[in-house]
């Protein structure tokens, strides 16, 4: 069965088509990777899923709603948590109040129960600040969890986000190159948590990389696109050995 | 450690203001408040009216004082802001002073008379002029300068019966006390049989007011009258002719400055009218005051500084009547004041604490200069 | 370490209650008056802490819902004889009510052009002021009534002092338990980063209109409060002076923190009453003081918290090269 | 007719001025994104520049006169704006401070700049030493000085000349690309600093033509002047598209005839609502204004 299903989506900007006529499926407790030379439109298409971006045709279908027009916070309360390519975490606030924004679309409290602080609002509070604590152990950087975003090192920021993420319960996460400026060892510890996060938490996962090795380690399907268009979906070894795919990104070094 | 030492030093700061600001009067002196803008727009006008108080109080303390004891001045500046001048009313009052005298702007004159009216104390306003400061019914409030309403007549007089005016237009700037006159200037002409054919409001703080005046133009007015400050009123007049608009312009006493003459150029502020109170030039014995005057604090003295120095003689007067300088006393002294001689002739007061009789003049442009109307 | 820092300062914070409470009874009218003043700013600036501290909007028109509480208070008590008490909860609707509708169609705008239209509305609402018959026109409105209760009369200045304090301590309980919630928490991810917030299931434009309600609603109690204090209200009370110097109050001590905010406050009443004869120099030096602050310490004079380091999970991580999140 | 001919008159003298402010609000803005509250202020300091200038003639004062306060004031006004964006803005800009701090700068160099010219010059108004004279043409009934008609002429060549120097010189593409994106702009080699100061020179150079022919044309200066025509500017920016030079002085006609109409058909003191109405209304409706073109906001 598939979580989420992308059918024949365009965008345009003015009269440049950024993505055109792309479908694909990701299926439940996948980790689906969406891989491209630059500029291929990944991001317009991870920005389309998460709402950051209208569609000017097509319909996103996630967990059988379209989400197509909504606003991102809302479908964030549908299920879905993202990170950003180039870091964006909240910067003067400590880690742990970081990683508690992932609980604001599973909690409800408002005003009054924040002046009043009722019973209800105090067990909600502490539900946060203990779900926020697990995300930070699970992905080991509990530790820091008082200190503020702007101030630690980028592999930690990049921790950060994804826990932040996790934070919100999602059925699916949406990593956005979150291999970007990591060094080896930092490499690797990221495909060893993508692993740890599919298994421990059940999630589906959309990867856009432009690592297509790191890609190929965790992925279970790949999803290729290039000038805005898709030319190959498959097993991760049969789209890397696809005339069309090696094209492309050979292609493209050479211009 | 940073945030406590930090609170720590801001008590201290507090404690340390709050020991500055006792102390107050010996026995052997009476203290008159003094509240006027001394800062901000209306900065000059305040000092104008600081200097001639002082100069007051310098010849009385000169001659010994008044009932043996020396008069000494707290100054306390209202920066013509309603907020400004609460906290300076309420320094004054905590400085327990006898009188207070000053005002210029009516909208910072009208909170401070509730502050000294519920301390008790007698104010004799120098400038200010707003019929709203009567309204309240404070007893010790005194108004000195004619309130609008007798401006307004003098002006109507002069328009209708000198000008032989049918059609008027009246402009004011939006402010409190020029919409006041204007409003009031409306209605007396009205009554006299005027016909006012253009009633406008201006932005004071614009430079451009041709669309207005292309407006006046079009009613052909035989008279156009100012309500506002000199400032505006000069680019007015110097707009009112280039635009060549028919009449004659005047201007209420707010705009009676010579920078008015200067913006407007003197040719075309030749032939303006103006309803003004008393100026000491305009007076054949304040001839020698104002020259008294010029060389004490090597300039002029300002539109306001007659009136204030005749307030300050006025409290100095009551002082001597009660022979005391109970607050009380003194206001029911200012209140008994008869035919007390100032420049602008004697004075006395209604019940409302205004003039039993207008002191307005008119002037006129003349070679550059504001002289008296024949 | 942390132990007696803590109980030291918590007694600094009661000493600081105890010289609040005292002040009229050791000071005289003047301090009095000036200290009520401070309090009245420190709602102000309490109020547009929510929404520039907090929630990290630019509101250079404030001092428009601070007119729209002096003015419900000064027009219902005078012309229609309303008690205070209930004009200053009319006062406070009022303004939200106004905030709500001003924020509608601007909050979507970015934030530059937000302080712009803040600041335009703001002339606005005073030009009205200025220019209306029900509002008294130029010259306001005055012989405002002192509040009562029964037959007690908050006459004098001590009376009045003590309702704004109480005002402010309510205001500071009410804030402070919301910034330390969901609710605050959102609006300070809106400031942080607004996509980010928004990623993260925060509805941007409905906490933003939260943040200008409530901080409206502040403006307007303060408002309804300085209509009584001065008993005449007048359109020049509410122009771009107020709301910057309300603004400076906010910067100044602290942006986004209470004890900031009011350090701030009282910093901007009580500087130029000391430095009279500077007076000329005050508003110049204030702008200066922006800029600096800005440059040099953009989180105000109050000393900010530290960071803490906490004991957790063994595994050791190895930190990458060091960069600033954008 | 004639009477709403000659509104048009005014409207065009009064728009005239709010274009030329509008132009530098706008080009800093195009470049940097950053809307410098403190531009109607330099458009003061020009005024009184000018006046500091002319106080130095003894007697007449002619078009040398004139030229030479235009010159100096541009120069001195210029150089300000050039220190206002190195001392305030760029430690910011460097730092990458959010823009709420950015902002909150501008005001407060706002406030620093008009006081300190009330410090220096006095809290009241200035009058402006030197006197043109009235004298002007009728076509029908409608009356057109030739102070009027010379501000227009010189504010067209103006205009003329900020279009062959955007159009034909490097700086015109360097200022886009930089809009586009500084870093790149600067890897490309490109002196990003050098190109934003001199666009903060030039804005405050039109601001500071704009000063001196205020005082010429209306004769009275006051420090506060600023405030009020700078708001009056942004709005005619944002009326016209803010970033586009055609549209800085569309937007100022449009602007000057809304407020003469306003004060013609409703009443001078109503004026300010309807400018500050018809910017909300822009900002909320159509925030591209006229002629400007959409602006991407990167996520």
């Amino acid at each position: 069965m598939s979580l989420v299903e992308v059918d024949e989506i365009e965008l345009r900007f003015g009269g440049l088509v950024a993505v055109g006529d792309v479908s694909f499926q990701i299926e439940e407790k996948n980790v689906v990777g969406l891989i491209g030379p630059n500029g291929a439109g990944k991001t317009s298409m991870f920005n389309m899923i998460t709402g950051f971006y209208k569609p000017t045709k097509g319909k996103i279908i996630f967990s059988g709603t379209n989400i197509v027009g909504k606003k991102p916070s809302k479908i964030t309360q549908l299920g879905m948590a993202r990170t950003f390519q180039n870091i964006r975490l909240f910067p003067s606030l400590t880690v742990r109040e970081n990683v508690m924004s992932g609980m604001h679309s599973k909690t409800s409290q408002g005003i009054w129960g924040a002046v009043l602080r009722t019973a209800k609002q105090q067990k909600e509070e502490k539900e946060i600040l203990e779900i926020a604590n697990d995300c930070l152990s699970f992905v080991g950087i509990k530790k820091y969890a008082g200190r503020l975003a702007k101030n630690l090192p980028y592999g930690i920021q990049r921790r950060v986000e994804i826990a932040r993420a996790l934070a919100t319960k999602p059925k699916l996460l949406l990593l956005d190159e979150p291999a970007a400026g990591l060094n080896l060892s930092e490499r690797k510890e990221l495909i060893d948590l993508i692993l740890r996060i599919k298994e421990h938490f059940q999630l589906t996962v959309l990867l856009i990389e432009h690592d297509v090795g790191l890609v190929s380690e965790v992925a279970d399907k790949i999803v290729v696109l290039d000038y805005g268009r898709k030319i190959a979906e498959g097993l991760p070894n049969e789209v890397l050995a696809n005339p069309r795919v090696i094209e492309a990104y050979i292609g493209k070094d050479d211009d | 450690m940073k945030a406590h030492s930090k609170i720590a030093s801001i008590l201290l700061v507090l404690s340390f203001l709050f020991l500055t600001a006792c102390g107050s009067g010996n026995g052997n002196e009476i203290v008159i408040g003094v509240i006027s803008p001394t800062t901000g727009q209306s900065a000059k006008m305040g000092q104008d009216m600081n200097n001639a108080i002082q100069m007051a109080v310098d010849e009385i303390n000169g001659k010994g004082g008044v009932n043996n004891k020396k008069i000494r001045l707290v100054f306390a500046d209202d920066a013509c802001d309603p907020q400004a001048s609460t906290t300076a009313a309420n320094k004054l009052v905590s400085e327990n002073v006898s009188a207070v005298i000053g005002g210029y702007c009516s909208s910072a004159v009208l909170p401070a008379s509730g502050v000294f009216n519920s301390a008790g104390i007698p104010m004799v306003v120098t400038a200010a002029n707003s019929e709203k400061i009567p309204e309240n019914n404070y007893k010790n409030i005194f108004l000195l300068n004619s309130t609008a309403s007798a401006q307004a007549q003098t002006a109507t007089n002069y328009m209708i019966s000198n000008l032989k005016g049918k059609k008027i237009a009246i402009l004011n700037d939006n402010t409190a006390y020029s919409v006041d006159l204007a409003e009031r200037t409306r209605d007396a002409i009205q009554k006299a049989g005027g016909q006012v054919v253009l009633y406008e409001s201006v932005d004071p703080n614009a430079s451009d007011f041709n669309s207005v005046l292309t407006k006046v133009k079009s009613k052909t007015p035989d008279a156009t009258y100012w309500t506002g400050y000199y400032a505006a009123g000069g680019l007015l007049i110097k707009q009112f002719k280039q635009q060549g608009v028919s009449g004659s312009f005047g201007v209420a006493d707010g705009s009676v400055d010579q920078t008015l003459i200067k913006i407007a150029g003197e040719n075309n502020a030749e032939g303006v009218f103006a309803t003004m109170s008393p100026l000491p030039q305009f007076i054949p014995g304040a001839k020698n005051w104002s020259k008294d005057y010029e060389t004490k604090f090597k300039q002029a003295p300002g539109p306001y500084s007659a009136l204030s120095y005749d307030g300050m003689r006025l409290i100095i007067h009551a002082l001597e009547q009660a022979k005391s300088d109970d607050p009380n006393a003194i206001t029911g002294a200012i209140a008994k004041t008869k035919g007390f001689a100032t420049f602008a002739g004697p004075v006395e007061f209604k019940a409302n604490g205004t003039l039993t009789k207008s002191n307005f003049i008119m002037i006129g442009v003349k070679n550059g200069q504001f002289e008296m109307v024949k | 370490m942390n132990t007696p820092f803590l109980k030291n300062k918590s007694f600094l914070y009661i000493l600081l209650f105890i010289v609040m409470i005292a002040i009229p009874l050791i000071t005289n009218r003047y301090w009095t008056d000036v200290a009520s003043t401070a309090m009245f700013y420190i709602l102000l600036a309490l109020g547009l802490n929510i929404i520039v501290g907090y929630a990290g909007l630019l509101d250079l028109g404030y001092s428009a819902f601070f007119a729209v509480g002096s003015y419900t208070t000064g027009i219902l008590t005078t012309q229609f004889g309303v008690s205070f008490w209930i004009s200053i909860f009319l006062g406070a609707i009022f303004a939200t009510v106004l905030g709500v509708l001003i924020g509608i169609p601007t909050l979507r705008l970015r934030s530059d052009y937000l302080a712009i239209v803040t600041l335009g509305f703001g002339e606005i609402i005073r030009l009205i002021a200025n220019n209306s018959k029900f509002t008294g026109g130029a010259s306001g409105i005055y012989g405002i009534p002192k509040p009562k209760i029964g037959s007690f009369v908050f006459q004098s200045n001590v009376l009045l002092y003590y309702l704004m304090f109480i005002f402010v301590l309510l205001a500071i309980f009410v804030i402070w338990r919301l910034g330390n919630s969901r609710v605050g928490r959102a609006w300070k991810y809106i400031r942080e980063d607004e996509d980010a917030a928004e990623a993260m299931g925060v509805n941007g434009l409905y906490y933003k209109l939260l943040a200008y309600g409530l901080g409206a609603m502040f403006g307007g109690l303060a408002g309804s409060l300085f209509a009584v204090k001065m008993s005449a209200i007048a359109p020049e009370s509410f122009g771009f002076m107020q709301s910057a110097m309300i603004l400076l109050a906010v910067v100044l001590g602290g942006i986004g923190r209470i004890s900031g905010v009011i350090l701030g406050a009282v910093l901007v009443i009580l500087l130029p009453e000391a430095m009279r004869s500077f007076s000329d120099w005050r508003i110049f030096l204030f702008g200066v003081l922006l800029v600096l602050t800005m440059i040099f310490r953009p989180n105000g004079l109050w000393p900010s918290k530290k960071e803490t380091e906490e004991m957790d999970d063994p595994e050791p991580l190895k930190g990458g090269s060091k960069s600033v999140v954008s | 007719m004639d009477i709403f001919l000659q509104q048009v008159i005014n409207a065009l003298v009064v728009g005239t001025f709010y274009g030329l402010i509008a132009l530098g609000y706008s080009m800093v803005y195009g470049i940097i994104r950053l809307l410098n509250f403190a531009h109607g202020d330099l458009f003061m300091l020009g005024a009184f520049a000018g006046f500091s200038v002319l106080s130095l003639f003894t007697g007449q004062v002619g078009f040398i006169g004139i030229g030479l306060a235009l010159i100096v004031s541009v120069l001195v006004v210029g150089l300000i704006g050039l220190g206002v964006e190195r001392i305030a803005y760029r430690p910011l800009i460097k730092k990458k401070s959010p823009k709420l701090n950015l902002l909150i700068t501008a005001v407060g160099v706002s406030l620093a700049i008009e006081y300190a010219v009330m410090l220096s010059y006095g809290p009241s108004f200035r009058v402006y030493p030197i006197q043109l004279p009235n004298t002007g043409f009728h076509i029908g009934d409608v009356k057109i000085t030739y102070i009027q008609l010379g501000i227009i002429l010189f504010t067209i060549l103006i205009m003329i000349f900020l279009q062959l120097f955007i159009h034909k010189s490097i700086y015109g593409k360097a200022m886009r690309s930089i809009a586009i994106d500084d870093t790149a702009t600067s890897l490309m080699g490109i002196p990003v600093h050098r190109f934003i100061g001199l666009t903060f020179f030039m804005g405050s150079g039109l601001a500071a033509v704009a000063g001196v022919m205020d005082g010429i044309y209306y004769g009275q200066i006051n420090f506060l002047m600023g405030f009020l025509f700078g708001l009056k500017a942004f709005t005619a920016a944002v009326i016209g598209g803010i970033g586009s030079v055609n549209g800085a002085m569309l937007g100022g006609l449009v602007l000057g005839i809304v407020e003469t109409l306003g004060t013609v058909y409703v009443g001078g003191e109503w004026k300010d609502v309807f400018a500050f109405g018809i910017l909300i209304l822009f900002l909320v409706l159509k925030p591209t204004g006229l002629l400007g073109e959409a602006v991407n906001e990167r996520v």
